[in-house]
Formats: structure tokens, C-alpha cells, sequence
């Protein structure tokens, strides 16, 4: 029995709730940031949670019958129906007077940027009273890494061969969800755990839509030692490739700005994905992050609370 | 639907009779130990530790409590490595497994 | 059974007409059925509406192929659409027209009795739809009533009124109207 | 209480003396009228449920999953298109065996455009793990919704059920309906309480990945569910007709215990074979009509009783399996022994191409030929 134990006092602090949810024995890679961000959200949601899952890779995490890593009821839906299932299980709930229960739609990229994007979107325009979380790992990784719409310009993938590269942008899913004028969107990034659980507290004392794009490294698909998840997904903020910020009832707030914002080549370099990419295209990848950083500054300035309306 | 539940934590479903109507879990994936995933292991060197407990937030699985100092699980740890890279004492040292 | 086709244009209630016309039978205990041929209908098109009325349960389920009755909302079709077809001999045909039945003469088929009403003069007096486009379906079925007496006025009143949302007094005095001005 | 109602309205009536809880349905014609009077009745506080307004049929039928699955009554409906796009979803709810009751007004599949009367929509939902059930009339199709959810709900079946009605000749036909009272339905129908199902006191994963090891004996499973849903259908209809007065089978035979001739068929076109069989019997023909109500769990037995007696028979489809024959021709072929009845399959009607009483009678004619064939062509131009 150490001094701590028997003073009742510890010698240290936590900064998220210390209650386990998500068990461990799951099935997600070494170093997954999806295992991670489930891990914070239940964290933040707390037991009286119920997700609905597609395909994805949290298809797999969960385990196989007759078992579940999740701790919360999960109802694992069909591709395109995160957000449709999870609007059926809120109806119930509220007809059933559960209305201290969160559903929560918990998709990967693809299930969300592609064929879960009308099912999101009619649920959206309903304003159906769900937590639409996706965590963006860039790519179809659960059938093995294969490009969606949440891949970036320059990526490889196994249906964007290095000769052949993504070309073109990542889909903008914040400004899609923004435009539906629901009353809460936000980003968030699993090397920022405080600030990932705050939002998705604040986002459980909203009612309606409310969606969190989570930003999710996967070794696996993005060729990097398991152990540099954190770094990358901390270094893809710093480097402004993936801004933290809200977007409240239509005003916009950064939650982090980078006075010296690192190179985009440092980013890349850490990944495999990116190693085929010439001088000139990571310059190019450069300038379009600052245009983007730009551009949501802007926004900001135009939509956010010092606008003053 | 009353699972039977081995002393290992994993669900007896060996007749058809056992099974639900449809896949519902019946168990936890806790008696599922991942530890054959591991080819390095963190060690935590108790002396370097400054009890932030950073470690802890960080594991994916989660297989490390906090405490003073905190604990690996080895039953679970995968060994992603994710503890030692992040630890700003550099106190969790990598060995290598089954060496 | 009494087998009753509708002809009417679209915008005139033929399909309406068939379906209160059923309700009437209804409300005197009958067995009914009720249903539009079923086409894309659009303004001005020709529309065909059947309706069944009989004693017993009614099992068949295809169109009207040799009616007892044939109820005709616009007196255009008389010539536009080979109506008469399968009428069956000593069967009605009620005509919503200014003319006299001796303008609608019909071949083959014997005993055919015609009842003419100006059911569209009648309609715009009770405010049922516009001089170009009146709305003669509740009208013309006191007319039905009186020609073939397949179902009493009073029910056929009592149908309209239950089931018209708009002006349903005025709808069911203008199927009285018809009823007494029958020309049979 | 009777009242003249469409298909449509006594569907709607159905899932409101149901106490359905939860409703997402997405409009398509003929279906759009039973939308309507939901949207109506809920807005009016008529039904106490929620309407989810979806965005698509996928959406209806992903929604009425989560509602059920989170322990709420639900209904959907819809046609044809509708159908098939909720395809996946169709064989998602058997394998989850959810008893969510669908009306589906039978519709033929485009291309060419057709709002018309056509089953070839239903039946090709035949391998989800669905109960299907066609209807001959309006009175039918409400009785069937409540014994459908019933039956359904019932341990041991858990299944959902497809209700089937004919676009046109039921969605937009007037008829009388009964809709009885609603302390004598409530007392048929009991509210919801599925033994398992999403709840945060007893947290659980549905449908997770499932290893050859098991996904096998859930396939059984379900084949042992239909099994004790033929049993139930049979208990429950008997069980209707003593509480309302009108008794229901996996089938109804008419006039077939002296047919020398039967037509097997399903929907409105067995109404009209039945008159199409007392017109006969008129003229010296002992005609009789076998009617399908459920294609699943399908009647093997009421067939082969029935159809063992006969001479000749003809199954009459208002659908088509392309490349084969009808397919209740072929379900009614693969049952009967070889020493059966001489079988012929009759195609008409696709497309609501109107089936008459002297097309029926010019099929229990052609019967007695004996000169069976399985695939003949009703009316196709020559």
C-alpha cells in the first residue's frame, strides 16, 4: 500500500473522466486513433449512451459475437445508415421517455463523406436530435485503404497508386454540415482529448443535430509507426492541415491558432503515404492549407462572436 | 437469453440452443487478451516518472491504470508504442519481447 | 350488383362522384366498392370511375366491363368516347347536358333509358366551381338517384355531407336540385 | 365500426389501431395516401407517435430499424422502387429479426414508368427472411396489419412481415372496413416489450461481426422461426375470427372440396377467380380457387392437401421470375409430389394489365384440356 492510497490523497491529476467504458481486448491495429476517440467519447458521453455503427472500422474494434468491447448498447448498421438508425433509435427513445439517453451515429469517413452523406444529410435537415461523430482516418481502411473523399491531395491509397495520387481536395464536410444551420458542429482531434471531450459534452447539453468531425491517425493505412499517432495528429493541427474549431448556431470560434504554424513538409514526412510526393507538390499541398487557414480566419472574422451582430 | 460464461470471461455458445435469435453479445471483449500483439513492452521506470499521468491518456486500449506509479497492463498493452513516444520524462522504457 | 361506370374530364369529380355514390349505398347497409380507372390523370383528360353496389360481398376486382349504369359528366364524351360499349340491354345512362336525351340517340344495345339534367347550370348556382369548369359530380348523383334509384337522395345528401370538406350544405342542395329537375 | 376506406386509408387505420409508435415512411404512388393520413392523424394527436419525415425509403426502413431495435413499435410502407431501394435494409431487418410490419402496395418495376398493379416487387424479396402476405381486399389488408404484428412479435417468431396490396385495385379501391373497436384490439394486440433489446441498463451489441462458426446456425434460426410462424398464423387467424368474426389461414380454399379444377392464385386476382368459379359451377364446371395469403412461411401442406384432390390445377401470377416461370407456379410445383395434380402456370396482369372474370374462366377452361404447360401467357399480343 503506497502513501497515497492510505492518506485517500494521490499524487496526481487527471484531465478526463477516469472511468474505463471501452474495455480493453478490442480488436482496433496497434497505436489506432479510432480505438482512441471511442475511448474519450464514451469518457465524455458516459453509460447512457447508445451508437448505432456502420461499416467501418469500429465495425471490427467492437469484436465478433458474442462480444463487445464498447460497454454501451451498439447497433451495427448498414453502410449508408449511421445517421438514419441513430434517428430511428432517438424517435424510440423520446416515445419511450428515455430522453437521458444520448444516441450518438459513430461513422468513419467514408460511411460519412460518401455513402452515409443523404442519410447525414436528411437527418441534419430534420434536425433529428443525435451526436453524429466521424472519425476521419482519410480512407476506406477497414477493406484496406482505399481512397474516399476524405482522402487529401496527394495521398496514396491502394486505388490511388503513387503513379496516380489523389488528386484534388478533401471534402469539406464542416461547411456542408454548417450549411444545414444545425445548431452545433465542430472539429476535434484525438491529440487533444480535453478539448474532444468538452465538445462532445457541450454537444450533449444541445439539442438536434450536432455533429463532431474527429481527426483519427491509422498507422496502418497511413504508413506510420504505431507509436507516432499522437505526433502526427497533434503536428497535422500545428501545421493547420486539420483546424480545431466550432461552429455554434452559425458563429464560427478557432479553438487554436498557431503563431508559427510548422512547415506542411514536416507533416507529410512522417508518412508513408506522402513519400512519393516531389518538392513542388508539397509546396502546392502548402499553399492550399494556408488558403484553407485563411479562409476560415475569414469566417471568423465575418461569423464569429467579435463580428458582433 | 442467460449466456454461460466461462471462468475466462468467454461466452459458452456451443449449441444452437445457447445462441440468441440474432448476434447479441453476451460477454466482453475483456476476456479477449491481446498481449500475442506485442513485440515491444513498456516498462515504466518508476524513478524518471513524474506521475502525470500522460501515459494513461494516451493508450488506446486502455490497458494502463493510472496510479503512482501506473501500471501496464500486460495482459492487454498491444505495444503500439504510443506511451513511450508521448512519456515528456522519456521514464517508460521499449524492451523487446521474447527476447 | 349493380355495375355503375363514371365519364367525366379531369377537374370535374368523376372519382369523387364514384366514391359518394358508394358511401350513399353504404349508409343503406350495401356492400361497395369504389375506385378510378387508373390512369395519369390530368386536367381535361377523359377520366372513367366504376362503382359496385350489391347485397352480398363484393370478391371481384377488375374494371367495369358491362354496366347496369352509365353516368356521364360531360356530354362531349358522349361522342369523343366509345362509351355505350358493354352497356348492358335495358341499362341507364344519365347525361349532365342542356339537351333533350332524344340528342343522344343510342344503337344495339334495346331498352336503353336516358336521363338528361343541366346539372352544370345547377352546380353554378349552388357556387360549385367556375362558369368554365363547374364541379358537377355531387350534383349529377341526385340525378342518378331519381333515374335509377339504386340509393335514396337522403343518402345520397347525407354521403355528401359527411365527406365534402367545402360547402357540403350547398353540394347536397344542389344533388336535391337535380333530383327534382331529373327530365327522365 | 365500418367505414368506406381505400387499402390506403385501411393500411393507415392498421398502424393507428396498432399503437404503432414509431413511423418513417417516404412517399412513392400509390402508396403516398397512406403517408398523408399518418402525417394527418399523428399531426391531428390522433396516433401518439413519432413521424420521422426521411429523405429516402432507405432511410424509412434504417430508422423503423433503430426505433424497433430501441424497443418502440414501428411501420413503414411503400411501392415498388421503394421497395427494392430498401433492399439491403429488407434482408437487414430478417437477419436482425425485427417485427416491423410493412404495407407495400404491389407495383410494377420500371423501366417502362408504371404506377400499375404488378407483384414482381414483393416477390423478389422472397429470400430476406420476411413473412409475405397478399391481400384480396380492404377489410384483408387492416385485419392482416394486426395480426402481422401479432404474430410477429411472438416468441419464438420474431419476424417482420411484408403486407402486400395491389396498387390500385386495393391503394385507391373503396370498400367497407370493418376497424372494430379499440379496447377488443387492444386486448389482441398488447403493447411491445421485446425481451431484448437496445437499452443502457443491459448494454449490448447488435448484430456485430459473426464468424462462420455461428452467422450458419442463425440462417437455421430463422428457417425454425418460419416454421413456428406457420404454426402461429394458423393459431392466431383462428383466434381473430373468434374475437372479430373473420378467421384467416396461411390459405383459403374456395370451393374446392369437389373441384375437379383449381386456379391458385393470390391478391385481388383470387376474389375475382372466386367469381369467375361460382359463373362456372353455373354452367356445370366444379371450379375452385386456392388463394395464397402467405408466399412466406409458404403453404406446403394447405397445397399439397388441397391440390392432392384435383385433377388439374393453374397457379395465376401477377408477377414473373424472367428466365423461369411465375414464381408461386414454381413454389407450388417444388411442393406437390410427383404423382400431383397436372400443373399449369398462367401469367397475367403485369403491369395492372386488368385480369377479368372471362380471362379466370378462360384459364379453369384451358385447365381441363389437360395439356399443362408451365409458363402461358394471358392476353399477350400476338
Amino acid at each position: 500500500m503506497n502513501a497515497a492510497e492510505t492518506t485517500g490523497k494521490r499524487p496526481f491529476r487527471l484531465t478526463l473522466p477516469e472511468e474505463e467504458i471501452l474495455s480493453p481486448g478490442h480488436l482496433a491495429c496497434q497505436g489506432c486513433g479510432a480505438a482512441m476517440a471511442m475511448r474519450y467519447a464514451l469518457k465524455a458521453l458516459g453509460r447512457n449512451t447508445i451508437l448505432s455503427i456502420p461499416a467501418c472500422c469500429w465495425a471490427v474494434i467492437d469484436g465478433p459475437f458474442p462480444y463487445s468491447a464498447a460497454g454501451v448498447p451498439v447497433f451495427h448498421c448498414a453502410f449508408e445508415t449511421a445517421a438514419s438508425t441513430a434517428a430511428g433509435i432517438t424517435h424510440a427513445l423520446s416515445r419511450l421517455g428515455r430522453e437521458d439517453v444520448t444516441t450518438v451515429a459513430w461513422a468513419g469517413d467514408g460511411g460519412t463523406f460518401d455513402i452515409g452523406l443523404q442519410a447525414l444529410s436528411g437527418a441534419a435537415e430534420r434536425n433529428d436530435n443525435i451526436i453524429y461523430v466521424v472519425y476521419d482516418n482519410e480512407a476506406y481502411m477497414n477493406t484496406g485503404i482505399q481512397r474516399s473523399s476524405a482522402t487529401p491531395h496527394g495521398a496514396w491509397t491502394t486505388t490511388t497508386p503513387t503513379l496516380q495520387f489523389k488528386k484534388g481536395p478533401k471534402k469539406n464536410i464542416m461547411e456542408i454540415m454548417v450549411a444545414h444551420s444545425i445548431p452545433y458542429a465542430a472539429t476535434a482531434n484525438i491529440a487533444y482529448p480535453e478539448d474532444l471531450v468538452k465538445k462532445l459534452r457541450k454537444a450533449q447539453s444541445i439539442r438536434g443535430m450536432r455533429f463532431l468531425h474527429v481527426y483519427a491517425p491509422c498507422p496502418t493505412g497511413w504508413k506510420h509507426a504505431p507509436g507516432l499517432t499522437v505526433k502526427i495528429a497533434r503536428m497535422a493541427t500545428e501545421c493547420n492541415v486539420f483546424p480545431i474549431y466550432e461552429v455554434e448556431e452559425g458563429v464560427y470560434t478557432l479553438n487554436r491558432r498557431n503563431p508559427t504554424p510548422v512547415p506542411v513538409a514536416e507533416y507529410l514526412k512522417m508518412q508513408g503515404r506522402f513519400h512519393h510526393l516531389r518538392e513542388e507538390d508539397v509546396q502546392f499541398i502548402q499553399s492550399r492549407v494556408d488558403r484553407d487557414w485563411q479562409r476560415l480566419i475569414k469566417l471568423e472574422q465575418a461569423f464569429g462572436k467579435a463580428a458582433g451582430t | 437469453m442467460k449466456p454461460k460464461i466461462r471462468k475466462d470471461g468467454t461466452v459458452a455458445v456451443e449449441k444452437t440452443g445457447d445462441l440468441p435469435d440474432m448476434p447479441v453479445s453476451m460477454g466482453s471483449m475483456k476476456s479477449n487478451k491481446t498481449a500475442s500483439w506485442r513485440s515491444i513492452r513498456p516498462v515504466i521506470v518508476e524513478a524518471r516518472c513524474k506521475r502525470c499521468m500522460i501515459c494513461w491518456k494516451v493508450c488506446p486500449e486502455p490497458a494502463i491504470r493510472p496510479g503512482d506509479p501506473p501500471v501496464v497492463d500486460l495482459d492487454y498493452c498491444k505495444g503500439c508504442g504510443i506511451c513511450i513516444a508521448e512519456c515528456p520524462f522519456d521514464a517508460i522504457d521499449s524492451e523487446k519481447e521474447g527476447k | 350488383m349493380i355495375e355503375i361506370r363514371f365519364h367525366g374530364r379531369g377537374g370535374q369529380g368523376a372519382v369523387k362522384g364514384s366514391d359518394l355514390l358508394a358511401m350513399a349505398a353504404f349508409r343503406e347497409g350495401k356492400q361497395v366498392q369504389a375506385f378510378p380507372f387508373f390512369g395519369v390523370e390530368r386536367r381535361g383528360a377523359p377520366v372513367t370511375a366504376y362503382t359496385r353496389i350489391s347485397d352480398d360481398v363484393i370478391r371481384i376486382h377488375c374494371f367495369i366491363y358491362e354496366p347496369d349504369v352509365l353516368v356521364v359528366l360531360d356530354p362531349g364524351l358522349m361522342s369523343a368516347v366509345p362509351l355505350t360499349d358493354g352497356l348492358k340491354p335495358g341499362g341507364t345512362i344519365v347525361i349532365n347536358t342542356t339537351l333533350d336525351k332524344s340528342a343522344f340517340p343510342v344503337t344495339g344495345i334495346p331498352d336503353v333509358k336516358i336521363a338528361t339534367v343541366d346539372c352544370s347550370s345547377i352546380a353554378l348556382r349552388y357556387g360549385l366551381g367556375t362558369p368554365e369548369a363547374p364541379i358537377v359530380n355531387t350534383t349529377i348523383l341526385g340525378a342518378v338517384a331519381r333515374a335509377t334509384g339504386v340509393v335514396s337522395i337522403d343518402s345520397v345528401a347525407d354521403a355528401i355531407r359527411e365527406r365534402i370538406p367545402n360547402k357540403p350544405d350547398l353540394n347536397a342542395q344542389a344533388a336535391r336540385d337535380a333530383y327534382d329537375r331529373l327530365h327522365g | 365500426m365500418k367505414k368506406v376506406l381505400t387499402g390506403n386509408f385501411a393500411a393507415a387505420y392498421a398502424a393507428v389501431a396498432a399503437r404503432v409508435q414509431v413511423i418513417s415512411a417516404y412517399p412513392i404512388t400509390p402508396q403516398t395516401t397512406i403517408v398523408e393520413i399518418l402525417s394527418e392523424l399523428v399531426a391531428r394527436g390522433e396516433l401518439a407517435a413519432d413521424f420521422i419525415k426521411v429523405e429516402s425509403e432507405h432511410s424509412a426502413l434504417a430508422a423503423c430499424i433503430g426505433a424497433q431495435a430501441a424497443g418502440a413499435r414501428t411501420f413503414t410502407a411503400t411501392s415498388a422502387q421503394g421497395l427494392a431501394l430498401m433492399h439491403e435494409l429488407i434482408h437487414w431487418t430478417g437477419r436482425a429479426r425485427l417485427p416491423i410490419v410493412l404495407a407495400n402496395v404491389n407495383r410494377a418495376m420500371a423501366p417502362g414508368w408504371s404506377i400499375w398493379a404488378d407483384a414482381t416487387d414483393a416477390v423478389s424479396e422472397r429470400d430476406t427472411g420476411w413473412m409475405q402476405i397478399y391481400c384480396e381486399d380492404n377489410q384483408e389488408v387492416f385485419d392482416s396489419i394486426l395480426m402481422a404484428y401479432r404474430i410477429g412479435e411472438r416468441e419464438g417468431v420474431l419476424l417482420p412481415t411484408l403486407v402486400n396490396l395491389d396498387a390500385f385495385f386495393l391503394s385507391h379501391t373503396s370498400q367497407v372496413v370493418d376497424l372494430y373497436d379499440a379496447e377488443r384490439i387492444d386486448a389482441f394486440l398488447p403493447p411491445y416489450r421485446p425481451a431484448v433489446k437496445l437499452d443502457v441498463a443491459d448494454p449490448r451489441s447488435f448484430g456485430a461481426l459473426t464468424s462462420p462458426d455461428y452467422y450458419y446456425e442463425f440462417s437455421f434460426k430463422i428457417q425454425k422461426a418460419h416454421e413456428a410462424a406457420a404454426q402461429a398464423i394458423t393459431e392466431t387467424g383462428k383466434e381473430f375470427g373468434t374475437l372479430f368474426g373473420r378467421s384467416y389461414g396461411l390459405t383459403e380454399a374456395y370451393r374446392c372440396e369437389d373441384a375437379e379444377v383449381v386456379l391458385v392464385t393470390y391478391g385481388t386476382i383470387a376474389g375475382t377467380a372466386k367469381v369467375a368459379a361460382d359463373r362456372l359451377r353455373n354452367r356445370g364446371v366444379r371450379a375452385g380457387v386456392l388463394k395464397i395469403r402467405y408466399f412466406r412461411p409458404f403453404p406446403a401442406e394447405d397445397v399439397v392437401r388441397i391440390l392432392g384432390r384435383v385433377k388439374a390445377a393453374g397457379v395465376v401470377d401477377r408477377a414473373v421470375s424472367y428466365g423461369q416461370a411465375g414464381p408461386f407456379y414454381t413454389e407450388t410445383r417444388s411442393v406437390l409430389p410427383g404423382a400431383g395434380p397436372a400443373l399449369t402456370g398462367f401469367i397475367a396482369g403485369l403491369g395492372g394489365r386488368d385480369v377479368s372474370v372471362a380471362d379466370l374462366e378462360s384459364m379453369f377452361l384451358q385447365l381441363r384440356e389437360g395439356k399443362p404447360s408451365p409458363l402461358v401467357w394471358i392476353g399477350v399480343k400476338p
